[in-house]
C-alpha cells in the first residue's frame, strides 16, 4: 500500500540553490511502526539532499529487502528507486554504477540485510571502493520478519521476549576499517546534527562511503536490556568529533579552536571541519581509526562520528579506467566496430 | 586396400599442462588451411597439470562435422594412458608414440600399427632447456605427422611464422623440431599412410573459431559494455574473449579510457546482481556462466522476470548435476533455465549450434532483452563453446541499429501527462521504461520484486496482482513472433516422421539424416533454435505423426519443454538421449532412432 | 426472512499491530468449541504495523472448510479501510463498526444493516492506559458479536481463563470489557441477528492449529535433532514452533541440555548447507523456507541429489514470482521445486492438505529422505502454514521406529570383504552409506557432487557416470512404491470425468463436487499427495476423458509435471487455475469448470 | 582420477601412540601440480594427525572447490571426506558439528572458496565459534580456473599475464581476529616447523581455529612481481614466534627463556609454548594482536604464527546448551515423546 502525498507545493516555501523545495524530496507516506529510527534516517537524507541542493534525478536509491529496505519509498520520490532482492543491494548498484558513473548512488540496506545475507556483497563493494554511499540502519534485528536476532546484536543483549544473544556482533564498522574502505562513520538515528553532515560528506566522497547508522527498532528492540534500545545507545554514545560539511565553493563559517581541529578537504571541493573530540585519533590516519576503534569496544562505548577518510580515494571506475562519459550514452558509433572490423578479426581464424 | 583419403579421425594423447594444446590446434590449423573441414574437441580433466588430456580430430572432405567414434590414428605421447589409449585404436589403425623408451611388447596389439617416433630423444639431441624438450617434443610429432599423413609443411611454417609474428627468434627452433620430425618419418615409414590427407577447396570462406570467442565478440557487436562475471568452465572464456576483444576494439581514441566495464564478482549471485543493476539503469550488459552458476542466480532471475529487467545470460552448459562433469558436454539445463526461480516464471532461451550463430544470437539477446524487458539466456554448452569449429565467417549489416526496446526519453516524458510504468499502452504487454537519470521531474519510478500497479507502486491487491501477471504472459506470447524462426531442412514435408534438434547436436543429426538416406529411410528434420516456441514449430510436430527428439541429457528436457508449452501427445515425441559427456555422434543418433522405430517404414 | 443458522462468513477489518490476532482467534475458538466447524483466514499486510489487516472466519456446520466468497458480517474496526470494507459485504448482510465516531453518511449503503457499538468510548470508560484501551476494544468487539450472533459467553469466558492462566490479574478486566461489549449489544440491537450461530455437535475430537505448528510437531516425532534456517514469511513459524516445543519436549531430563540444536543461518544457502552436513554426518535435519530460499538453495539441493544425502526441505509457499505477495497464498512452485537444480534432477515432492498431514508427512519425510538418500520437500504454503485449520487429532503409532534406510554400522562393515558407497547391492537404485566415525579402518569414503564410480572415486568416465545416473533414476522408480498414494474420493469410478487437487484446494474441491453432484454433475475425484507420482494415479487419469486440474497457480504446473512425468495426453488435463493470492473458493472452482466442460453431461 | 596406492604397509614402520604408521594418515596421490603448496600443507596435516595420534575416523575433513578443496583426497584416506560445492564449506561443517559434537573437523578452502563466493559463510562460523579447524590454502589467485586474481591478491601484485591488481587485499587474519575469532594464524606452505604445530594446536582449540596458510601457486602465481609467490613470502615473513605445541598429558620438553617466553593452557590440558619474537605482543590479548598485525601491514611484512588465542574459549555447543552425547546418536527413546503428550497436546488446539 503506498500512500501518495498531496503534490501541491506552496510557492512561498523556502527553496534551495536549484529552486526545490524541501518538500520535493519527500517520498510517499512511510508505513513503517509510528517511532522507527528509520524514518528518522530518511529525514536526514532528505535534509541533506535538499541542503545540498542535489538534482533528485541525478540520484538513484538502491535497497534490499526488510523495514530498511522499504524506506526508499519514503524519500526522494523525484529519483529511481531499487528495491532488489534481500542482501544483493551492492551487487545491484555496482552494475548500476557501471551504467552510469555520473549519478549518486545511495544504498540503503538493513544489519540483517548487510550483516548476514548480504555480507559477502558488503565486503566486496568495499574491497572496490564503488563510488557510493552505503547505509545499514542497523536495530540489530530482522524487524520485518519479527524481531529475530541480527548479527549486529551485541554479546548479551536481552531480546524482547528475553532471550540473551550469546554470539559476538559483528560490527560493520570494525570490518569497513579492516577492509580498507576509504569512508567510515558511525552514527544514529537520533542525532541528525551529527547524521546529516555525515551524509554530505559521503555523497561528496568519490568512493565507498560507509555509515553505519543505529536506528531502533521499536517494536521489536527497544526493551531494557537490549543494546540497540534508543536509551541504551543514548547513554553509551561516544563522538570521535563534531563535524561539518562544508559544500564546494562555499564560504567557512564554523571556526574550531585550533590544535583541537581539522579540516578535510574532499576531492570535489568541499570540506569536512571536524572538531576533535579525542586527541589519539586522526580521521585520515587508518591506524589511528583502528586503535582509537578498539578501546571503544573495549570500554563499551558506542563510538560515532567519522572516523576515518581517505582524502586520495580512487574510486573503482577510475581504478578500472573506464571513460569519462557514462556507458550506457554510447551508442552504435562508439560501441559496434562494424563489418570491415569483422573481417579482419575472421582473417585472423583460418 | 586402397588409400583413406581425407576421412579420419586422429586422436592425441597428452599430460595436461605440457604445451600440447598449441602444437595440436597448430595441426589442425593446417589442414584446415589445406581446404579440408575439421572438427577437432578437447577431451580434458578438471585439472591443471599432469592427468591425460586428449585431443580428438574429425577429418572429413564431405564437410561431416560432428564427432564420429572409431580411431584410425592415435599419436600416443602419454604413458599414463597408454594401455587404454592403443585398445581405442580401430583394427588396422595406427599408434603413433614416443619410441624414446620402448613400449612394453606386451601391451602391443596385433591389429594395429606401430609407429614410433624418437621424440623426445630427438628434442633432447636439438635443446638444451627442459622445459623447452618440452614444448619441442610436441613440434616433433606435428612434422612427424606432415609426414605420416601428407599435410603440406608451407601451411605448418607459415602458421608458426603468423604465430610467432611478434617473437620471430622462436621460428627457427620451431622449423627445426618441426623437420626433425618431419624427416624422422619420412626416413623410417613408408610415408604417407594408408590413412593420409589431400588439399581440397572444401572449406570456402568458414572460419575456424571457438563458440565463446564468437558469442563474445557478439557482445562486442550487440553493444554490450558492461559484464560482471564469475569463473566457472565452460564459460570462463566468454569473458576473457570478451576483454581481449575490448582491449583492441573499445577504447575511446581520443583519451585512451574504456569504453566498458568488466568485473570480476565475487560470485554467480553478484555478477547477475551487476547486470541487472546496469541494465535497469540503461547499458547493455552481460554474464556468462555455467549451470552452477544458473542455479545460484535463479533468486535473481526471477527478479529480472517480475520486475521486468532486461538481462543477458550466457550458459556454457556442462554435465550435470552438482559439479557434475566439469570438463564434459551435455545440454542438460534446459527446464532449468526455461523456467528458472520460485514462481511462476518463464525465459526466453537462443539455442546456438555453431560458433557463427553465437556471434548472432549473442547480439540478438541485446535486442530481445531490452524489447521484452526479461531475462534472455544464450544455451551454449562446452563443445560449441571451448572446441574450435568450422563455420561461416562472421558478418555485422552495418546499418543494423540496436532495438532499445521501449523507452521514454526526456522528451517523451515531457509531452506525456502522467507516466506509467506498467501501462500496456500499445496492447503486446510491453510497457515503456524510463532510465535514470533522464528527467528531472518526470519519469522517476520504483523498481521492485513485489507485486505492484501500473504505476509502479505497491500493491496487495490480487485483481492488480492477476492483470500483472497476465500482461507479463502477453508479452510471452508477443515474443514468440519475434524470437529466430527454427531452421528446416526440406523444401516441403516428405515423411510422416520427422527429427527435433538442437545446438550442438546438430552436426550429428545432419550426418544421420544422410545415413537414413542411405538406408532408404526418409525423415523430416527441424532445428529449434529459441524458446518460445513459435507456429512453425508446431505446425512441424502437427504434420508429422512420429518424431524423434535428439538430446543430450538424461530427462529429455526439451522434450519436457516442447510437449508442456505446447500441449503435444507425448506418445508423438520420441525421446533420443544421449548423456555420457561425449559430443554425440551421427552413428548413436542412428542407433538410437533404428532402435525406436516402431513402425514398418513407410514412403 | 427466516434466520441463517451456523453458515455465514464474518470478517474482521483491523489495523495491525493492535492486538487485534487474539481477540479474532477467541472468537474462532468460542465458535469451534460450541461444536462448529470454523475456518479462518488472516489476509495481512507485508508491514509490521499501521496497515489494514483481515481476518475472514467462515463458519458452516456442514463442515466446509474452504474459503467462500461473500460477507454476512463486516467487523469495520478500520477507518483506513471502512469504504472498501462497507462494499465488502453481501446485500442483507451487516457492518459492525466502532461508533464511538460517527460514520460519514454518504458512505453507508441502504442495502445493508450498520450496527454501531461505541468500543473505544465503552473501553475509555472502564480503562485509564491508552494501550489497554486499545487492547480491551478488541475484547469488547467480540463481547458484542457474542450477543449479536448467539456465542456462548461461558465458553468465550473459559477461554480467557485458559489464556490467562499464568496471569489471573489478567482475567477479571478482560470479563469486564466482554460483559460490557455484549450487553451494549443487548440492550441496543434486536439480539442475536437474523445470522446466528447454535451449539452443535460437528467437530467430533477436531483440533485448531495452524499447519507451520504440526509440521514442527512433526519434525519433532520424526526425530528430527537439527535444524538450519532463515526467517522468511511464511515460513518462520515452522522453525519458531519447532523451538518452542523442543524447549519442552526434547529437555535431556538428567542434565537439563538440548537433545537439539537450531542455527538461525546467516541466509538460505548456509541453512540448506547445514542440513545436508548434519545429514551426512547421521542426524535427521531440516529446514523451512519459501520460494525465495528454495531459489537460494538450489544449487545444494543438486548436490544432495547427486550425492545422494538426505535432505528434508519445507517450502511454505506464497505469491511469486521473486518477492511477489509475501503475505499471500499460492501454490507455484511446483516444477522449480520438483525439479530444483541445474543437470538432470528429480525431487520427492509430499503434498499436505491439513495440519494433521502436515505433522504426518513431515514425519514421513525423515523416513523417505534416509531411504531414498535424497532430497525430500514438504509443499505447504501460507493459507496452510499461517491459518488456523480444524482438523484430525494428531496421532503417533508408539510402535513406530525410523526407517533410517541403508546405513551400514561397525558390525556390517566389519563382515565386508571391501566397501563400496554406491554399489547397487539390492538392485533397486540405492546404495549403502556409512556415517563418518562408525569404524576405525573401513566404510570411509569420499562424498563428493562430481561424477564418482561406486567405490566413491573421482571419475570423468561417460560409462561410470551413466551408470550413476540411470541407477539414480531407477531409485526414483523404487521410490513411487514407498511415497503416499493418492487419495480417492469414490469406491469406484463413476463418471469418466474427473478433477485433481492437492493440498490446500482441497477443501474448496470437495465443496465444488457436492456443488456438482447438486447440479447433476458426477465427477471422480482424485487428490494428489505425493510427487513422483505411483500407478494410482496413472489409473485414475487413464480410466478417464477429461480432467480438471485444480491448481492455485497460473501456468498450472501441477498438470505439467503430470504430464510430463506420466506422457499424458496434455488435450486430457484441463487447467483450472485461480492465483490471485486468496484460497480458492468452491464456487471459482465451479465457474472454472462449468466454463470449459467442453462436451455434454453424461451419465 | 583418482590414483590408489598400495596398501600393504611394512611392519617394521614406526607407530604412533594408537598403533598407526603415518601412511595410515595419507591419501591418494595428489593430482596437484608439481610443486604447489597445497600439497606441503597436505604433508602437515599427515605429519600433525600422525603425531597426535588422532583415530582417522574420528575426523571429518570437508572442503568446496578448488585446488585447495582437492587435497582432503590427498590425505586421510581413514577419515570420511565431503567435497561440497563452492564456497559453501563452513555451512556444511556446521551441520555436520551439529550433528556429532565428538568429531575432529578439519575445514579445507582455498582463497577463492573462502574470501569470495565463501565470504559470508566464514564470517558467520567465526562468529559462532564453530569448533572446528579452518584452514585456507591462500595462493592469490584461482588456481583451479586458470589464474584469476582472488580477493587475497594484494594491491600491487602482478599477475603472470603482466596485468597489476587495483583492488586492496581481504586480509582474512585480520577479519578474523575483528569478528573476534578465537584463534587466529597464519602461516606458510613452505614452513612445515611452524605450521604442524600451529594445526596441533588448531584441533585441540574448543572454538574457530583459523590458519590461513600462504601456498604458491607454482603455475599461475608464482611469477616475479606476485607477492604470493614462494620468494617473495619467504623473503617478507615475519614470524609472531617460535611455538610448540604439548600435547595433553606429554611432558614439556622445550623450554624457552624468562620473559620472552609465553605457555597458554588449552582446554583438553595440551599447552603451547611459544617464544615470542616481538615483545609487545601478547598471544592472548587480541588488541596486542591487532596492533600488531597493523604495524605489521604497513611495514609490508607477512606476519606469521600463531596471533592470538583465546584459552577461554566456548565452542557452539556449549552455547547453545546441546546435550553431550552426538546428537547422530539419539534414538526414538530420546527423540519421540510419544502419542501420549501428543494427546495432550491435542487438547491445547481444542
Ligand atoms: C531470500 C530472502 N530470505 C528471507 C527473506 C525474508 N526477510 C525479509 S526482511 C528480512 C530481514 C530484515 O532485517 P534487516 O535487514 O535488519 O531489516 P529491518 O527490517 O530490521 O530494518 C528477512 C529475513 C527475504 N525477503 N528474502
Ligand atoms: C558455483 C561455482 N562457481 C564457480 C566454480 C568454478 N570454480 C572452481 S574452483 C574456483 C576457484 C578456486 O579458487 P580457490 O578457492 O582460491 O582455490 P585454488 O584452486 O586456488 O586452490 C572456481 C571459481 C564452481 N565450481 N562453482
Ligand atoms: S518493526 Fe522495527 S524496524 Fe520495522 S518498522 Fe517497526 S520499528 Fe521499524
Ligand atoms: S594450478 Fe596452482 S593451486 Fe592448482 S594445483 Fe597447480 S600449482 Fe596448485
Ligand atoms: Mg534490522
Ligand atoms: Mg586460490
Amino acid at each position: 500500500m503506498t500512500y501518495i502525498k498531496p503534490t501541491f507545493r506552496h510557492p512561498a516555501l523556502p527553496k534551495n540553490k536549484i529552486s526545490f523545495a524541501k518538500a520535493d524530496y519527500e517520498g510517499a507516506i512511510s508505513t513503517l511502526c509510528a517511532g522507527c529510527g528509520h524514518d528518522s534516517i530518511s529525514g536526514s537524507i532528505v535534509q541533506a539532499c535538499y541542503e545540498m541542493s542535489i538534482e533528485p534525478h541525478k540520484l538513484a536509491k538502491i535497497s534490499g529487502i526488510g523495514c530498511s529496505s522499504k524506506t526508499p519509498t519514503y524519500f526522494l520520490s523525484n529519483s529511481h528507486g531499487f528495491n532488489s532482492v534481500h542482501g544483493r543491494m551492492p551487487s545491484v548498484t555496482t552494475g548500476a554504477n557501471m551504467a552510469n558513473r555520473d549519478l549518486i548512488y545511495l544504498g540503503v540496506s538493513g544489519d540483517g540485510d548487510t550483516a548476514s545475507i548480504g555480507m559477502g556483497q558488503f565486503v566486496h563493494a568495499i574491497r572496490r571502493n564503488l563510488n557510493m554511499v552505503y547505509i545499514v540502519m542497523n536495530n540489530g534485528c530482522y524487524g520485518l520478519t519479527k524481531g529475530q536476532d541480527s548479527a549486529t546484536a551485541d554479546f548479551g543483549s536481552v531480546s524482547k521476549p528475553g532471550s540473551v544473544n550469546q554470539f559476538q556482533a559483528i560490527d560493520l564498522v570494525g570490518m569497513a576499517l579492516e577492509l580498507n574502505a576509504t569512508f567510515v562513520a558511525r552514527s544514529f538515528s537520533g542525532d541528525k546534527t551529527q547524521l546529516i553532515p555525515l551524509i554530505k560528506a559521503a555523497m561528496s566522497h568519490p568512493g565507498f562511503a560507509f555509515i553505519d547508522v543505529i536506528s531502533p527498532c521499536v517494536t521489536f528492540n527497544n526493551n531494557k536490556g537490549s543494546t540497540k534500545s534508543y536509551d541504551f545507545v543514548r547513554d553509551h554514545i561516544e563522538a570521535t568529533s563534531v563535524l561539518d560539511f562544508v559544500p564546494q565553493k562555499d564560504e567557512i563559517t564554523v571556526s574550531y579552536e585550533e590544535g583541537n581541529s581539522a579540516t578535510v578537504p574532499l576531492h570535489d571541493g568541499s570540506l569536512i571541519e571536524l572538531r576533535k573530540l579525542s586527541p589519539e585519533w586522526n580521521p585520515t590516519d587508518r591506524y589511528s581509526a583502528f586503535v582509537r576503534l578498539q578501546k571503544a569496544k573495549m570500554k563499551g562505548e558506542i563510538l560515532t562520528g567519522l572516523l576515518y577518510i581517505d582524502p586520495e580515494s580512487t574510486e573503482l571506475h577510475d581504478l578500472m579506467g573506464t571513460t569519462d562519459v557514462p556507458l550506457n550514452t554510447l551508442r552504435e558509433a562508439e560501441l559496434c566496430p562494424g563489418n570491415a572490423t569483422l573481417e579482419s578479426i575472421n582473417q585472423n581464424f583460418r | 586396400m586402397s588409400a583413406i583419403v581425407n576421412d579420419m579421425v586422429i586422436r592425441f594423447a597428452n599430460v595436461n599442462g605440457t604445451g600440447s594444446a598449441s602444437a595440436n590446434s597448430m595441426f589442425s590449423k593446417a589442414i584446415f588451411r589445406m581446404g579440408l573441414p575439421v572438427s577437432p574437441k578437447n577431451i580434458f580433466p578438471s585439472n591443471i597439470q599432469g592427468l591425460p588430456t586428449w585431443y580428438e580430430v574429425r577429418i572429413n572432405e564431405n564437410g561431416y562435422l560432428g564427432r564420429r567414434a572409431g580411431i584410425d590414428v592415435m599419436v600416443g605421447i602419454n604413458p599414463q594412458s597408454f594401455a587404454k589409449d592403443m585398445a581405442s585404436v580401430k583394427p588396422g589403425g595406427y599408434f603413433v608414440y614416443d619410441s624414446t623408451k620402448p613400449l612394453y611388447e606386451d601391451m602391443m596389439r596385433e591389429d594395429i600399427h606401430f609407429i614410433g617416433i624418437p621424440m623426445m630423444k630427438i628434442s633432447m639431441d636439438f635443446f638444451e632447456v627442459p622445459r623447452l624438450q618440452q614444448l619441442f617434443k610436441n613440434i616433433i610429432y606435428v612434422g612427424a605427422l606432415a609426414a605420416l599423413l601428407d599435410i603440406e609443411m608451407e601451411v605448418i611454417k607459415q602458421i608458426i611464422e603468423e604465430q610467432f609474428e611478434k617473437k620471430p627468434k622462436l621460428v627457427p627452433p620451431n622449423f627445426k623440431a618441426l623437420d626433425a620430425g618431419y624427416n624422422y618419418a619420412k626416413e623410417h615409414y613408408d610415408c604417407p599412410l594408408n590413412v593420409r590427407l589431400e588439399r581440397r577447396d572444401n572449406v570456402g570462406d568458414h572460419i575456424l573459431m571457438e563458440g565463446n570467442e564468437a558469442t563474445a565478440l557478439g557482445a562486442i557487436y550487440g553493444g554490450a559494455t558492461v559484464a560482471g562475471w564469475y569463473p566457472i568452465t565452460p564459460s570462463t572464456s566468454v569473458v576473457k574473449a570478451f576483454e581481449t576483444h575490448c582491449k583492441k576494439l573499445r577504447i575511446d581514441p581520443k583519451t585512451g579510457k574504456k569504453n566498458y566495464a568488466i568485473v570480476q564478482a565475487e560470485d554467480e549471485l553478484a555478477a547477475m546482481g551487476m547486470v541487472i543493476g546496469a541494465t535497469w539503469n540503461g547499458a547493455r550488459a552481460f554474464t556468462s556462466t555455467s549451470g552452477p552458476g544458473v542455479s545460484l542466480m535463479s533468486e535473481f532471475i526471477g527478479l529480472a522476470y517480475f520486475a521486468e529487467i532486461p538481462v543477458v545470460l550466457v550458459n556454457v552448459q556442462r554435465g550435470g548435476p552438482s559439479t557434475g562433469m566439469p570438463t564434459r558436454t551435455q545440454q542438460p539445463d534446459i527446464l532449468s533455465s526455461a523456467y528458472a526461480s520460485h514462481g511462476d516464471t518463464k525465459h526466453i532461451l537462443l539455442f546456438p549450434s555453431t560458433p557463427t550463430e553465437c556471434f548472432e544470437m549473442m547480439a540478438d539477446c541485446f535486442d530481445l532483452a531490452d524489447r521484452f524487458q526479461t531475462p534472455v539466456i544464450l544455451m551454449s554448452d562446452l563443445d560449441l563453446g571451448m572446441n574450435d569449429h568450422m563455420t561461416k565467417p562472421l558478418k555485422w549489416d552495418d546499418n543494423r541499429t540496436y532495438d532499445l526496446g521501449k523507452v521514454y526519453d526526456a522528451e517523451d516524458l515531457e509531452k506525456l501527462e502522467e507516466y506509467g510504468r506498467y501501462l500496456d499502452i500499445d496492447n503486446d504487454g510491453i510497457c515503456y521504461r524510463t532510465i535514470p537519470g533522464t528527467h528531472p521531474t518526470k519519469g522517476s519510478f520504483f523498481t521492485r520484486g513485489t507485486s505492484r500497479d501500473e504505476y509502479a507502486r505497491y500493491s496487495e491487491s490480487g485483481a492488480v496482482y492477476v492483470r500483472v501477471v497476465n500482461r507479463i504472459l502477453k508479452k510471452w506470447e508477443t515474443a514468440k513472433k519475434y524470437v529466430p524462426k527454427p531452421q528446416m531442412y526440406q523444401e516441403e514435408y516428405k515423411s510422416k516422421k520427422g527429427i527435433i534438434f538442437f545446438g550442438t547436436t546438430t552436426y550429428a543429426a545432419l550426418e544421420a539424416m544422410e545415413m537414413f538416406e542411405k538406408e532408404g529411410i526418409k525423415l523430416d528434420a527441424m532445428r529449434i533454435t529459441a524458446f518460445p516456441f513459435n507456429e512453425t514449430v508446431e505446425d512441424f510436430i502437427e504434420q508429422h505423426e512420429e518424431i524423434f527428439v535428439i538430446e543430450q541429457n538424461r530427462d529429455a528436457q526439451l522434450r519436457s519443454l516442447i510437449i508442456n508449452e505446447l500441449d503435444i501427445i507425448p506418445a508423438k515425441l520420441i525421446k533420443a538421449v544421449n548423456y555420457d559427456g561425449m559430443p554425440i555422434t551421427a552413428q548413436t543418433i542412428m542407433d538410437l532412432i533404428m532402435e525406436k522405430l516402431s513402425v514398418a517404414i513407410n514412403n
